[in-house]
């Protein structure tokens, strides 16, 4: 059986696409950026902790929140990498522009962290506390990318 | 910062999950379309316990854990059960009507499962005789058989 | 097997597109609808076991999304099952019985409205033999149909009969999406999707979240509501590849059903059974799970259900909530047969009760064609 | 502690390399199967239920538990899947155990397996995190990890040198074990100056991507010494998946690692864990773990991690080997991964990890790491447990 030529069958067309619901709590969040470049959190009622994005349940007091707060816009970086090997973007199916900041920026008021990207022009101004600040899209439509990336302005 | 509900659109975000594959079709299947590709045969295995002929080919009995051996089996054999696409469904790889069969060939236990053409749909009937036909262009895969067409 | 009862149940209305719910937003009110109705809080559930399936959510790690919502992250112990519901309650029992906890918390979730079923459910064939072929769940399904109907001359109005009776009892269930009042000609004229399977013997792409607690005997005797005490239980999967079945037989139900009576001690389950939810989601396999489960003869679902057997004042009444025709949200599907069983057995089920419900059968399944079943047998009597 | 006492008797791995174009996903899981019934000595016959998983994007396979019955032995039996992402293999194994001790089963096999050579891993995997808030900018496994590196360094001024250590532990180990795929030993040099994929981690430091399959057979007390001179006996489990949003971890300590020991420690009556444990199998996808997460175990306070590591306590032939296997940097095909550790640990309880063996063992961990941020653990033992 050694002899055999060994093949592979490849997947064909564009992959599966989705209609994911954003919530009643994200859309709000999107609604505030889009319109108002304003940055909402959640706050439990039980605990006291400010949650971003906003969503409807704190999971440790499993308790279901309703008091949107605003938060930043500007933060600190709560932690961060430099991404600088290729993969493949699920979204688009081609590869993603490497390397990129990956932050996870502690806004202002804010208890848990926030995922976006980091501005890596200076890599050496990347550090653990240091302050960010939003750069928020020309056009807006209601998407995590209304925000094009953070910079740091310490 | 009081909101209502109604006040907020509700938001679906448009996306999707395109990554590709690359199975490895692994010695047996490997072995079977070549058979298709090269030789325009239709290659099978038999449990060495059981006797079950497999088409398509497993390299161990699933029911037996056994090993198997390798035989052909002619490219004809009756349908056991078939449909007619009419809605045309996202997976289909063809315009409607398009008619799948489960087939069973002469000398195998189990049944191929393929497209059925060159036929009327409101011709196709359960225990017709069919046999396969092979693509012009063959490169190594389940549908190096055109379909399967009235004997 | 100890003693086992199922002591709360929450069921999401099913609905054809819950737009503005994350998965997490329908996890949490099922979850809130389970522990009000077992009158218990977050704190007494001492485990929790979600059901998704990463395909259908457009997710790998599909569970991590309800996490917060049904209680993974108050640090409980837990575990996600992907398949339907049925066999996520199935591993949520053995949790019990392995006597490691006393209660689970189980939930299964999807929402159809999110994706293509037809791309999701073809994904399901194997990508190096058949996949590129294009079968799907639909088309998989019609070549079952046709098998079964040739095997034992069964009728595109038998099939037909089915699609009333269901959507018709839908109409007094208010969780159910389609709640329809069809006659036979109206399923015969409803659109061809793949011969022999018409619109209406499809069921519909839903949303939906269904909650159940699973309780040990001490904890259920406790318990503020009347249990339901889970008598049997079994599962058992076929063969893959549709050509290795015979499509037409309910092999691997039949065994399951088997295995799941003995446990209850039920020798003749079409007399003993009064109530039966079944996974049909298609007109044609209420008939096949009715004899796979013993509830009629092979090839004889379909006179009984013409004498009205199965209709919801007859002897039998399968699907009295509407079944999956009334509403289909797969993953959770088998998880809503359970708990309907359990508003039967309690009284509970309004318009749509049996009367003098004792003894139920709940069943769900997995893969194509009824590939894999999960069958429970429930009865109120302690 | 369970209805009936739980067992390891048997387990099989494939040939795990980085990629198998022999077999199809079937054949894998298949050649695992068949390896852990020899080595149990017994045939499909005699096992009474399968538990089986997975993550589905990684093969792009749907309903994976239906598909692979060919391959696992399922026919007309049950089989039920279980996938929680990176813990899955030890989710698995978790899984096998309540079926085992629910008393409803006698044998059960657990089977785990992955192709990874299938599809991009890091593609596949960033769909397992949220489509609106995460799948921006999260990149896979590594990235997730570099923060936590990043934070602990932060926090308590480790560098990526000691990392390497852990590095070259594992990779030291490996080639004592004729399953893993990665045999080579690296010095601390060479880790450093391999390729930087996501600041602080180079190339060295991570799992690499495998093909691979593992099965494990579990039998209850009734039979287990019957089919297994001397099996592994499952003390406890516990697991915590507490996080469902990624950038809502504490990164810089593995909290569901400290909350999942402290709960197995406490009801197993470990008190001690570091004097009490002989051996441990750590699902260590990157080095900076191996210094990490041994504090949320509670090996050694916060901040000593290194120390632990530079003294040569986990080395073969230290105080508590840490992953002699060399762990899930010498071999990682991912659904198996967790299952491996459990496997190893079997082996280890049964004195027949060969060349890799810890002597004198009693007690042994096995831990999953996986989805967002979570942990699964295993306790094992030679003994039977109270």
């Amino acid at each position: 059986m050694t002899d055999v030529e060994l093949m592979v069958i490849r997947s064909v067309g564009g992959g599966q696409p989705f209609k994911y619901a954003v919530g009643e709590h994200g859309s709000r969040f999107f609604h505030e950026l889009k319109e108002h470049r304003r940055i909402v959190g959640i706050k439990c009622p039980k605990c006291g902790k400010v949650y971003v994005p906003p969503r409807r349940v704190c999971g440790p007091c499993f308790a279901e929140m309703k008091e949107y707060v605003e938060v930043g816009p500007g933060g600190r970086i709560g932690t961060f990498t430099i991404l600088r090997y290729a993969f493949i973007d699920p979204e688009t199916g081609k590869q993603k522009p490497v390397p990129y900041g990956y932050g996870f920026i502690k806004f202002d008021g804010a208890d848990t962290l926030f995922q976006h990207y980091i501005d890596i022009e200076d890599e050496s101004r990347l550090k653990i506390g240091a302050r960010v600040e939003p750069v928020f899209a020309p056009q807006r439509q209601g998407t995590i990318r209304d925000i094009e990336y953070f910079r740091v302005v310490d | 910062m009081e909101t209502e509900r109604s006040s907020v659109e509700l938001m679906v975000q448009q996306s999707q999950i395109n990554v590709p594959y690359s199975w490895w079709a692994g010695e047996t299947a490997s072995r079977f379309f070549a058979g298709l590709r090269d030789e325009q045969k239709i290659l099978a295995t038999r449990c060495a316990a059981c006797s079950q002929v497999f088409v398509p080919p497993r390299k161990t009995c699933p029911q037996c854990f056994k090993d198997t051996a390798w035989l052909e089996v002619r490219p004809e054999g009756e349908l056991v059960t078939f449909t007619v696409a009419r809605r045309q469904l996202a997976a289909l790889p063809r315009p409607v009507p398009l008619i799948f069969g489960l087939i069973r060939l002469d000398g195998a236990t189990t049944a191929l499962l393929h497209l059925i053409g060159e036929v009327p749909p409101e011709q196709v009937r359960v225990g017709m005789r069919l046999k396969a036909k092979f693509a012009a262009e063959r490169r190594g895969g389940i549908l190096d058989i055109e379909h399967f067409r009235p004997a | 097997m100890d003693k086992v009862a199922i002591i709360g149940i929450g069921m999401t209305k099913i609905e054809a597109d819950k737009r503005g719910d994350t998965f997490a937003d329908m996890a949490w009110e099922a979850v809130n609808l389970a522990l009000a109705d077992a009158h218990m809080t977050i704190a007494e559930v001492d485990n929790v076991v979600t059901t998704s399936n990463d395909f259908w959510d457009g997710r790998t790690i599909s569970c991590m999304a309800v996490g917060d919502a049904t209680g993974a992250g108050q640090g409980k112990n837990t575990s996600c099952v992907e398949g339907d519901g049925t066999f996520g309650a199935f591993y949520g029992l053995t949790r019990i019985l392995s006597g490691a906890y006393g209660t689970t918390l189980v939930t299964a979730h999807s929402k159809g409205s999110e994706s293509v079923s037809s791309l999701i459910t073809n994904a399901a064939l194997d990508p190096i033999y058949d996949r590129a072929l294009g079968l799907d769940m639909v088309t998989a399904c019609a070549l079952q149909a046709r098998a079964y109907m040739h095997r034992h001359g069964v009728k595109p109005e038998d099939l037909a009969r089915v699609s009333v009776k269901n959507h018709g009892n839908a109409l007094r269930n208010p969780l159910a999406q389609l709640p329809l009042k069809l006659t036979v000609e109206d399923v015969l004229r409803s659109e061809m999707i793949a011969d022999p399977l018409h619109l209406l013997d499809c069921s519909p792409v839903s949303d939906g979240c269904c909650a159940i607690i699973l309780a040990n005997e001490q904890r259920a005797r406790r318990s503020a509501r009347q249990p339901v005490w889970v008598t049997g239980v079994s599962c058992c999967a076929d063969a893959y590849y549709l050509g290795d079945r015979d499509l037409a037989v309910p092999r691997s139900l039949a065994q399951a059903a088997k295995r799941a009576y003995a446990m209850a001690g039920i020798h003749d389950p079409a007399r003993e059974v009064q109530v039966a939810e079944v996974y049909d989601a298609f007109t044609y396999q209420e008939l096949m799970w009715i004899e796979g489960l013993g509830l009629a003869e092979a090839g004889g679902a379909k006179d009984r259900l013409e004498r009205g057997d199965f209709d919801l004042e007859g002897p039998l009444p399968v699907n009295p909530s509407g079944g999956l025709l009334g509403g289909h949200p797969v993953i959770a599907a088998g998880l809503y047969r359970m708990a309907e069983a359990v508003k039967q057995l309690r009284g509970e089920a309004g318009s749509y009760q049996v009367d003098g419900a004792k003894v139920a059968v709940a069943q769900g399944l997995n893969g194509l064609c009824g590939q894999s079943h999960c069958v429970w047998t429930l009865d109120n009597r302690s | 502690m369970g209805k009936k006492r739980v067992a390891i008797v048997g387990s099989g791995q494939t040939l795990h390399r980085s990629r198998r174009p022999d077999v199809n996903g079937q054949e894998l899981i298949h050649e695992a199967v068949q390896a852990a019934l020899s080595d149990a000595d017994l045939t499909l016959a005699d096992i009474d239920a399968i538990v089986i998983g997975n993550m589905d994007h990684f093969e792009g396979i749907n309903y994976v538990d239906c598909w692979s019955v060919d391959g696992s032995g399922g026919w007309m039996k049950p089989v039920i899947k279980l996938t929680t992402g990176g813990t899955t293999g030890s989710t698995l194994s978790i899984g096998g155990y309540h079926m085992v001790a629910s008393g409803l089963f006698e044998k059960v096999l657990i089977i785990g397996w992955e192709k990874n050579s299938e599809s991009d891993t890091t593609g596949a995997i960033t769909t397992a995190f949220d489509p609106i808030w995460d799948r921006l900018v999260f990149a896979g496994a590594i990235s997730g990890l570099a923060v936590e590196a990043q934070a602990y360094m932060a926090r308590y001024g480790a560098t990526d040198r000691d990392a390497a250590r852990v590095a070259v532990r594992d990779r030291r180990h490996a080639c004592k074990n004729p399953h893993a795929q990665l045999r080579q030993e690296v010095t601390i040099e060479q880790v450093l100056a391999s390729p930087m994929l996501a600041d602080p981690i180079h190339l060295l430091d991570v799992c690499p991507r495998t093909d691979g399959a593992c099965a494990v057979i579990m039998a209850n007390e009734d039979v287990a010494e019957k089919l297994c001179p001397t099996p592994d006996w499952i003390w406890g489990t516990a697991n915590r998946h507490s996080y469902t949003y990624l950038a809502d971890v504490n990164f810089g300590a593995l909290d569901s690692m400290a909350g999942a020991a402290k709960e197995l420690f406490a009801k197993t009556g470990i008190k001690e864990p570091r004097k009490q444990l002989q051996v441990i199998e750590l699902y260590q996808p990157y080095s900076f773990a191996g210094i990490i997460w041994i504090e949320d175990l509670g090996l050694v306070p916060r901040g000593k991690g290194a120390e632990y590591i530079w003294s040569g306590a986990t080395d073969l032939g230290g105080e508590l080997p840490i992953n002699p296997s060399g762990g899930v940097i010498a071999c990682n095909p991912i659904g198996a991964t967790g299952l491996i550790r459990c496997a190893e640990v079997s082996l280890q309880m049964m004195g027949r990890a060969g060349e890799r063996q810890v002597p004198e063992v009693e007690l042994g961990l096995s831990t999953g790491f996986g989805g967002c941020m979570w942990t699964d653990m295993m306790l094992h033992g030679k003994r039977k447990p109270e």
